[in-house]
């Protein structure tokens, strides 16, 4: 991929981002923050490059450790935004004490 | 698979990715597509993870297995532990995270450029690359250090009150442009010439001081915006890195974070008729909260007690609970539900009011009530319900305060002016929780409300009083 | 460019034309169908390099014909709209007989 | 310049160009915004063509110049003097030029394919450049026949009856997968072999014929659908275009008018209640407003006339004004503003109410109301004005019928059941003007508001009778 293209996914991926965000209702913006936090840390396919190659030991560590912190983020975003999302629910199911049921 | 094969499917895949990560944010669109929104999110990451492994040559499995493992325990734990209240926090912990993985990713790019396929003929590392590796670790970094501020200052390890050094503008601005200076000339030099490493590190230091400086004079209660800035940048970082290695899936969730971050910021500073370059700035809401403003006249007002609550309501038409920022730091959302149940009983119709900007975070309310099983067709936001207080028989404020305020609405002259606020005083009798008379909500300024003939104050703490409200209406 | 570039290009800007679409206001749908008309005329680049091209006479008169039809529809794709945007009035401004003062 | 550079500032020329298509459709968003985008669309289309012509040597500048110059004359007469009640047609008109624009591009890419730039060493068109050139010549054509039907049968150069062949689906269906298998057959041959140039012109001429016969088993009625949907596949067309030509202009806007056509179908789909495929399959609407469908029992309903419909609308509070098809075809709407004009003289409150489908096509009385100078803050939409009716003193029905149908809420038998109508039956009186009893709507059926207590009928051509009721007004 040449850099006009990159540019060119950036550009458009930004308009995108722009509608889409706008589109979030507001009920769900907490939910947005985490799972904004998630998916930002598909930085570790950058770690695991790092990691993967065989090139300079510091830059494997560095690597790994980079997996681990985006693991974390990954792991940890991706289960509090479900966490959250399943307390929204409807009226009709019935909640709380009824879940017991 | 060879590495830096090019392969279109390899291509495609992180494309797929990218645009799951579209469908995840689409999916909060709504809470019932939310859910599978958020299964279109981690699809989409493991399709880069795995996308990654089978297309490089890897000699260290198990170490990455391991450090994968470890984070998933660590993140799954906090995940699962983590208090609701305590979101703010978290965000900007993960934050700082991002913020560090980008600065490792950067750095070992810079260290070891031909595993990520940057190089020219000559073993230089390309000049393009050299730009965004600088820019991506510098934002890293950046976000690293004021996530960590901005988690500190929330989660109370440090003190909320801005910490203003003399001449913070002129210190911040000049670190800013050494560091793109330096950014520049690094792009510039033909050849890796000596000094290439010293460039990088000092950039790097420069970076992560600038986000330390950028935040301590920031107040506690402007932490959000903060971190929606931060969540911006991170986004950014992000996509910086994904110019580095052409990849179509980081390029992509680093627009759609970056502009999320983005207009959340924008919105809490447009509900709060403030401009973000004054948030920025810093130096406000040192002292929110802490009712340190107590040279008000005094004026008369009515206090009210948990029974005058429970009688009133029980025989009330309609009731509108309006939850803040009081109702969040005494946790009362569990009771609150109970009381709004209790009522709807007694053939009360309950509806809650959420103001864009209550408590601290874009949605905290909407994520407590949530947690306490409210269902989110009881929740109604501004616009839609400010029309109903004129046909409401109570208004019962819990823990909240400047959303209320008529201020903002009437007094040129208050910081609050413009935001748009509840229009309680046309409701036929309010209720307002709070913990003493001279507590003062985040901008600090009194409210008219407190003393209207049809207020009663019910003072104390926001989930001991609904309890008695509760014990109240069970007999 | 390569052909993933391009696609990739292509599916986020069909996300953009989804949500751009989405967000005119019903009463602009006719004007919309006019520039959609009009920019969709853009082939005319493709024409012009047929044109310019001194490779086959009936490519170049094929493009030269090109250019013609479309740009038939880029003049009379903007004007249209043009003169169908400026019918749309608020109330404050004086609008019919008073446009003659 | 040269032929083909690769100069990454002429890409960047093309992407500048899509992002102002992007605004100039965001544009529309507002009214007041909308003459900028327009504005936009032009400048993005001025700088792809100045683009394209100074990156490409030109052995034929004059002739260029001649076709444009012949292009702008015919395109802005057509514009200045068209009427507003005719856009359906010129929609159609000159969405046939876009598609037989996008067949000589391709023909011409067929014929010399090394002016585009897409031979491969031996001399051969590349395959997947034969793939994007057979389907983009293809969809072109089928835009253009189709379009040029859909023109006849809305400017009333053929009969709008639906033509039914025998056997149409699957003549149809299997002219398109011989279609598809050439395109796949041509690709897959290796070399250029003999037979290139049959397959290419077989493909072209089978898809000349079904965009003929998609077309003509369809309704008049409901060409409004079939515009958009050939407006849809002219922007796939251009897309394939530029997947040929790598132009990020092309590719942009092909994309977004594909999705504005497949929206705007989907949108007059569904408010007209009906599936895209039933609409697509045809034989629908063939009797629209003819009154054949005579059988309806006699029931008793009340004439009004000019001077009634005066009188009560000048003592009314409030008149809600609903145009509908027969304002466009009686051309009433100037006369309308008049009449608006002289209540709200007499301090009555005018509103204009627009369906989604009012009309023959979106937006339609939008764009007849603006043009007669109804300020657009007068004129709602659907949803918006809806729960006004029991607070108004008069329905005024011009030339609507279908929308205002309550068998649309009630009877489930109703070919329009489900689709949105407005309540005008809780207006305290209501007029409806019409030509005769007999007449029906687009969906042929019966109206129970025709015999409400509180309805009078004016029976008349719309603009006639609005100018009685003017001249009544007027003493
Ligand atoms: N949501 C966001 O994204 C966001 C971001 C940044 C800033 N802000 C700002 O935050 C403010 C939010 O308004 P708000 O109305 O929710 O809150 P607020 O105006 O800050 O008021 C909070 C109220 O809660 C009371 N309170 C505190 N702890 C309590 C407890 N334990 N029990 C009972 N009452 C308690 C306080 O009075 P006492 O001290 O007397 O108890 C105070 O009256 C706005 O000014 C907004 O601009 C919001
Ligand atoms: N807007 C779109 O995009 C679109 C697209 C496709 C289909 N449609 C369909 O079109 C219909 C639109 O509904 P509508 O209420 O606007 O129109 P309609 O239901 O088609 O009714 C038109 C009415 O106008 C009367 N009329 C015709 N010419 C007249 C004249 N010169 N003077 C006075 N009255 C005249 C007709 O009765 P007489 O014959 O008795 O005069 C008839 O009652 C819907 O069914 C919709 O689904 C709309």
């Amino acid at each position: 991929m040449d850099f006009v293209s990159i540019l060119s996914i950036f550009v458009l991926a930004c308009f995108v981002g722009y509608y889409v965000v706008w589109s979030v209702t507001p009920a769900l913006h907490t939910p947005l923050m985490a799972v904004t936090n998630a998916i930002s840390s598909v930085i570790i396919v950058g770690a695991l490059i790092a990691a993967a190659s065989s090139g300079t030991p510091a830059a494997k560590w560095l690597g790994l450790a980079g997996i681990a912190l985006a693991s974390i983020n990954i792991f940890g975003g991706f289960a509090v935004t479900a966490r959250m999302l399943t307390m929204f629910r409807k009226k009709d199911k019935p909640a709380g004490k009824g879940e017991t049921r | 698979m060879s590495e830096h094969a090019v392969n279109p499917w390899v291509a495609i895949a992180y494309l797929v990715a990218g645009i799951f990560f579209i469908l995840a944010l689409r999916g909060l669109s709504h809470p019932t597509a939310s859910r599978r929104g958020n299964r279109f999110g981690m699809a989409g990451m493991l399709i880069a993870v795995v996308t990654t492994l089978v297309t490089h040559v890897i000699a260290s499995l198990p170490e990455m297995l391991i450090a994968i493992a470890l984070g998933a325990v660590i993140g799954l734990t906090t995940a699962r532990k983590i208090a609701m209240t305590a979101m703010p926090q978290l965000v900007a912990a993960f934050h700082s995270l991002v913020g560090l993985a980008a600065v490792l990713v950067a750095t070992a790019a810079f260290l070891d450029p031909g595993g990520f396929g940057i190089v020219d003929a000559a073993g230089n590392i390309l000049a393009v690359s050299r730009v965004e590796l600088m820019l991506g670790a510098a934002i890293g970094a950046i976000t690293f250090s004021g996530s960590v501020i901005a988690f500190a200052k929330l989660n109370g390890n440090m003190s909320g009150a801005p910490i203003l050094l003399p001449g913070r503008h002129v210190i911040n601005l000049g670190t800013i442009v050494a560091i793109l200076g330096i950014t520049a000339f690094y792009a510039a030099v033909p050849q890796a010439a000596a000094g290439e490493g010293w460039m990088f590190w000092t950039a790097l230091a420069l970076a992560f001081a600038v986000g330390f400086l950028l935040i301590i004079p920031i107040g506690g209660a402007d932490m959000p915006v903060v971190v929606s800035m931060l969540n911006s940048y991170s986004g950014w970082a992000a996509a910086a890195m994904g110019f580095t290695l052409h990849n179509t899936a980081m390029i992509i969730t680093g627009a759609l974070v970056g502009a999320s971050g983005a207009i959340l910021s924008y919105i809490m500073c447009r509900a709060m008729n403030r401009s973000f370059i004054s948030v920025i700035a810093g130096g406000f809401g040192a002292e929110s909260g802490s009712g340190a403003e107590g040279e008000r006249i005094d004026r008369p007002w009515k206090r009210g007690s948990a029974e005058d609550a429970a009688w009133i309501m029980k025989e009330a038409q309609q009731v509108i609970i309006i939850p803040g920022y009081g109702m969040a730091v005494a946790q009362a959302q569990h009771v609150l539900r109970e009381m709004g149940d209790l009522l709807k009983a007694q053939g009360v119709t309950v509806k809650y009011a959420i103001h864009p900007v209550a408590g601290r975070m874009p949605g905290h309310m909407n994520v407590l009530l949530a947690e306490a099983n409210v269902p989110y067709d009881d929740v109604f936001e501004l616009e839609d319900i400010n029309g109903e207080f004129a046909q409401t028989d109570v208004a019962f404020i819990i823990g909240a305060n400047d959303v209320v305020n008529p201020a903002a609405k009437t007094d040129r002259s208050s910081p609050i002016y413009g935001m748009p606020v509840f229009d309680v005083e046309k409701a036929k009798a309010i209720f307002f929780i709070k913990r003493s008379m001279s507590g003062v909500g985040y901008a600090g300024v009194d409210n008219e409300v407190f003393y209207m003939d049809q207020t009663m104050m019910l003072l104390a703490d926001a989930k001991k009083m609904v309890e008695d409200v509760v014990k109240a209406l069970q007999h």
